[in-house]
């Protein structure tokens, strides 16, 4: 139930991600995720950024030990793989505002390209803390997405939060649906903005997972578990959560604050907690 | 309608389908969602002295139609944070067990106290932890241990007490005896089988502690078992657990000697919709087979309650029950051996 | 082409694929029809001291992917009939190792005594028949029996002497320490696990016999685990036994710590020609993985022996390695509970 | 694995005989069998004597205890059943000799009914000790077989041994395929005829059977398991086994020699072993 396979092929995407595709033919869908175990070592939930064909791929970033270890993987390496697991994006709606914060790119890019693909118009806002680390910016405009990037220290694109631009976006056009992941407080911003103006919005949250099959709880949050009922949930929904955004249980099931690091130069850290 | 209502410890609960400890056991919003899907009760994740998290990942191995492996480590906030938890699932009237697991009587009666106080109906002792005194076995496979403990916990509460026992013991009537004598109320089987899953191209165990717990339906024969001989060996009610997942399976646990039974793996296949989907099914059953209450079908296999149907609980001794079974059950003097 | 010899209680075999005691083990001709098909020694029934008819059937529930319950009650011939049966093989040149099992250290002796004159090369010891003295459970649980019936045995013949131990235990290692200590040339676990079946219809258990033994792919987490701990106590080649049906199947339990295994159910699902086809494709493996031969891959999943990968057998005391396996499978100090 | 199904109908054939049908869905081939528990009493293997559609059907006659209470079920009285097992008949052959005795006829008939419906003539010799036990005389001649009788006490058609028959049938015509079952004695002049004449013959034998699952060795006959190589066997490979018609395995697994029986009257008595 659980495959182990080399990597084929490693793509360094910025100085802290990288992509790593490997042979998994199982069929999945953008947004959902599959549970990669470095022998020896973690095993960590990742968004496919690759879903179709049976060469499947993960775009990791190097946040802590486990996915410092994953993002310097090269063929042939080995990984485990077991999923996918969870519920993607609805891929329907013809017109799409996409708001990636960080790594969140991985798992709305794939998204973006099966929509495109379907016909639809597809924007994207981009953030990231500068310009080397906008990811998957040539994918999104290779498949005929209009770009709107932000960087915190304004070395491309807005000066800003990704979420500023969001909300500039959504007040210059009409949107059928948002789509956005990231940093939780960022995701939140967003989604309520879409809300507010009647947007139908989805952002795919992360919280701590062990068994990814719905049993264990360690991915609760509010009535959910993220690695079934999730990782995309309707903003709607999400917003009605105290958690959302404020708090996550740990590994031990304990609830607790995210942390907003504040990095001296006054740009918005990450959150502490489950990644991104 | 048949009557699912069923009394374990002194307690009547809606149903006899309760949500495994360990499973959508840690945020009291997943108790209470267990309870609104269906289950009779549903018990905690098992709460030790403080908080851990467990092992690191890969604490799951899912195995196909056989089951899964875990070796969570028993992660959990700890006693002082999680009455928080069952507060939430309390207040909206949600019949909770608090689970606990300690490494000594002492750990388990500041628990079992801690515990009582957070709005639960009953507690239910988690047995299986390594010994700490002795070597690599687990504390509830030593009879000894198992009395010391259900007795100190016993004196240290008034709510009921159950004993959740290991099947990694030659003899599981002996470990429910030894419950029955330390004051338990009801006993429930099974934990975990002891298992392990090796990664042939890396050459190492899956899971991160190695060797873990198999659950699911590779069990179940194993849990029935368990329930058979513990009915035999003593008299309090039992809870049965393994590898259920339909209503069938839960009649087989009745007719065992269960009066209620836990479903955790289950929930990973069919998702928390299988307490109302099984409590409907065994609901049909029972109507389809003329079955009107649950206490017609506890016990019912074993042949010296077969020839007195619809007595409640038997109170025969054990070993004439014995002679009675090989009588009834084979109609020939019985051979000696296995 | 990989080399497939193992070496086990002192003989090289052909291959590591046997044919599990009770499977093909009743007349001469399948146990050599068995060697035809590929397998690497042929293991016969377990024999005692007068003919059995065994239990009436039903003897064996099939259980669908997650094996199978039987209760067969040990049939057989008895050793003065039996040997008649394993002259057809021996004759043929087929490596047969003689399986017996008794109520006592005497009746073991006796029976080992027998078994020693009818050409077989070694002798494996059926711990699984319930205790004579004590109270249900098996002979072989208790350690203090399982020493004294292989030494009293050890003494009885030149035979190499193969003590197959019970899963139905809280301690594996307990088991296997015993039968290191009494001077059994080799362990191999696991019998089958204690189960049940009941059908809810006839409200009965379907075996005869109540009570029966899990096999199949739902005890090969539980094998794993006992090949594992026991490797961990002992320092006897071990012969691994549980829910085997693939290369990768052999592979684990190699890893785990098995210089050979016994096939059983999976003859059932896949005829007998399972063992031909297991063993071209254990050779496939390890040309595929570079693996020259098996010394490589027994008890290479272990960290202790992954540290020292190459030779044949750690000397290394059992603490030792406890302490290192947990530092290097986990890379973190250990928790203190499962 | 099992299924535990009431006994729809009961039909009395003879007077020590009786059919069972029960609805028992999985595919089967004329010529396999099932393992039919009696709850609380033991588990026997019978043959399907109806296998077509879902509603299966047994012909039992009582011999010993077990069996005795089987032919007195009544509906809706319960069986379990699994299976089918084995290997049935080879059905090509267009010009067949059936040759029955006792309750072989039980396993002949439906193998003759999907033969003749697909063409074959069919041609069936059966015997019985007296006119009221010829089992399924009406139903061989209602699929269009012709019929050659044979009573040990002469009550119906030839008087003596079906055996003899089927001597007479091989020296009268040519046969394609010699179908048999019975005791063994029976079958095995009746295969060593058919040999003789290079007609391929085929018995369904029986020994005890345990687990049906070609593992316990009870049903050991030379190199073959009869629950997973058979019931139905070669003629050419049956003859070449000492045991055949000589000795089975008794339930401790004990070859054991057939007893011969000779009743006061002289005829032939039934094998002493697995059944018929
Ligand atoms: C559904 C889902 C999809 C994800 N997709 C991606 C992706 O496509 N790309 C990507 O780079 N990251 C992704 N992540 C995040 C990733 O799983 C890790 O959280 C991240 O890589 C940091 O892991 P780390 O151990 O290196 O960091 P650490 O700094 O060691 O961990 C960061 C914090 O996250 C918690 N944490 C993170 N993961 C786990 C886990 N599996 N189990 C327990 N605790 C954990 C820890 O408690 C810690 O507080 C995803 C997470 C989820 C839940
Ligand atoms: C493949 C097969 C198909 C059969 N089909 C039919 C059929 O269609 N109709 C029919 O009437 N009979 C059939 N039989 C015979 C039937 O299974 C029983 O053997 C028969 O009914 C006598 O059983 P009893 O217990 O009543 O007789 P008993 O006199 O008690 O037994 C007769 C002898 O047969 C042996 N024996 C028979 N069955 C078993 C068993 N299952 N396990 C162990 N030992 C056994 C006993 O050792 C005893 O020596 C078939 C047998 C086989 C093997
Ligand atoms: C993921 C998981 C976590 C578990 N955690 C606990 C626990 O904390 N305490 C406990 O007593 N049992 C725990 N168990 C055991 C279950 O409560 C139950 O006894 C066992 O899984 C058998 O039932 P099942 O086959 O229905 O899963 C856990 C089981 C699983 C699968
Ligand atoms: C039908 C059957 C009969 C068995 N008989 C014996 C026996 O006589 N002696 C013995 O030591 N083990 C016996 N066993 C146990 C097997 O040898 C083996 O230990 C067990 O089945 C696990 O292996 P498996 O999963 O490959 O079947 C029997 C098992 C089965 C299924
Ligand atoms: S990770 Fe276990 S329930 Fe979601
Ligand atoms: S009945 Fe068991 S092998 Fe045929």
């Amino acid at each position: 139930m659980r495959s182990v396979v080399p990597v084929d092929e490693r793509v360094a995407e910025t100085p802290s991600t990288a992509t790593l595709r490997f042979d998994y033919p199982p069929t999945a869908e953008p947004g959902q995720f599959v549970m990669v175990w470095l022998p020896g070592d973690d095993e960590l939930p990742m968004s496919l950024s690759y879903v179709e064909g049976p060469q499947k791929g993960i775009t990791v970033k190097a946040m802590g030990e486990s996915s410092a270890r994953l993002v310097r993987l090269r063929p042939p390496d080995r990984l485990g793989v077991r999923g996918p697991y969870g519920r993607g994006f609805d891929l329907s709606p013809r017109r799409i505002l996409v708001v990636g914060g960080g790594s969140g790119a991985a798992v709305l890019a794939p998204a973006a390209e099966a929509a495109a693909r379907a016909g639809a118009l597809v924007d994207v806002a981009l953030g990231a803390t500068t310009r080397e680390e906008l990811l998957f910016y040539e994918r999104f405009r290779a498949m005929g997405a209009r770009l709107f990037p932000a960087t915190d220290d304004g070395s491309f694109g807005y000066r800003g939060y990704v979420s500023d631009v969001a909300r500039e976006r959504l007040g210059s056009e009409s949107y059928q649906a948002v789509w956005t992941c990231g940093p939780e407080l960022m995701m939140r911003k967003v989604l309520e903005e879409a809300e507010r103006r009647s947007v139908a919005s989805f952002g795919s949250v992360e919280r701590v997972m062990k068994c990814a099959l719905g049993m264990c709880d360690a991915c609760a949050l509010g009535p959910f578990h993220v690695c079934r009922d999730g990782p995309v949930l309707p903003g709607r929904r999400l917003l009605d959560l105290e958690e959302f955004g404020r708090a996550f249980r740990n590994a031990s099931g304990r609830l607790t604050p995210f942390e907003v690091r504040r990095a001296p130069s006054g740009r918005t850290g990450r959150d502490r907690g489950p990644g991104r | 309608m048949a009557d699912l209502t069923t009394t374990v410890a002194g307690v009547r609960w809606r149903n006899p389908l309760w949500l495994a400890s360990g499973i959508w056991g840690e945020s009291g919003e997943s108790l209470r969602g267990a309870y609104e899907a269906g289950a009779g009760a549903v018990i905690t994740k098992s709460i030790g002295s403080g908080p851990r998290p467990g092992y690191p990942n890969p604490t799951v191995e899912p195995l196909g139609p056989v089951g899964m492996l875990n070796a969570l480590g028993l992660p959990n906030p700890g006693i002082e944070e999680y009455p928080r938890e069952i507060e939430k699932a309390v207040s909206a009237g949600v019949p909770v067990i608090g689970s606990i697991f300690g490494g000594s009587a002492n750990e388990f009666t500041a628990l079992a106290r801690a515990m009582s106080r957070t709005g639960v109906r009953a507690i239910e002792l988690n047995l299986s932890c390594p010994h700490a005194e002795g070597f690599g076995t687990e504390v509830g496979s030593d009879p000894h241990l198992v009395e010391r403990i259900v007795r100190r916990v016993r004196a240290a509460t008034t709510l009921p007490v159950i004993a959740k026992l290991t099947p990694n013991t030659s003899d599981p009537g002996a470990l429910a005896r030894a419950a029955e004598r330390g004051g338990a109320n009801a006993v429930s089987a099974i934990n975990t089988v002891r298992g392990l899953a090796i990664e042939p191209e890396l050459r190492r165990p899956v899971l991160a502690h190695g060797i873990g717990g198999l659950s699911g339906p590779a069990i179940k024969p194993v849990g029935l078992a368990c329930v058979w001989q513990i009915y035999e060996a003593i008299d309090l009610p039992i809870v049965g657990i393994g590898g259920i997942s339909t209503a069938t399976d839960v009649v087989e646990y009745l007719l065992a000697g269960a009066s209620a039974v836990e479903i955790g793996t289950a929930v990973a296949q069919d998702g928390i919709e299988v307490f109302g989907t099984v409590a409907k099914a065994l609901s049909d059953w029972m109507d389809r087979h003329g079955v009107g209450e649950l206490a017609e079908l506890i016990g019912a296999a074993h042949p010296g309650r077969r020839a007195k149907r619809g007595s409640p609980r038997r109170t025969r001794s054990v070993a004439s029950h014995r002679r009675r079974r090989v009588s009834v059950v084979r109609g020939r003097s019985p051979p000696a051996m296995l």
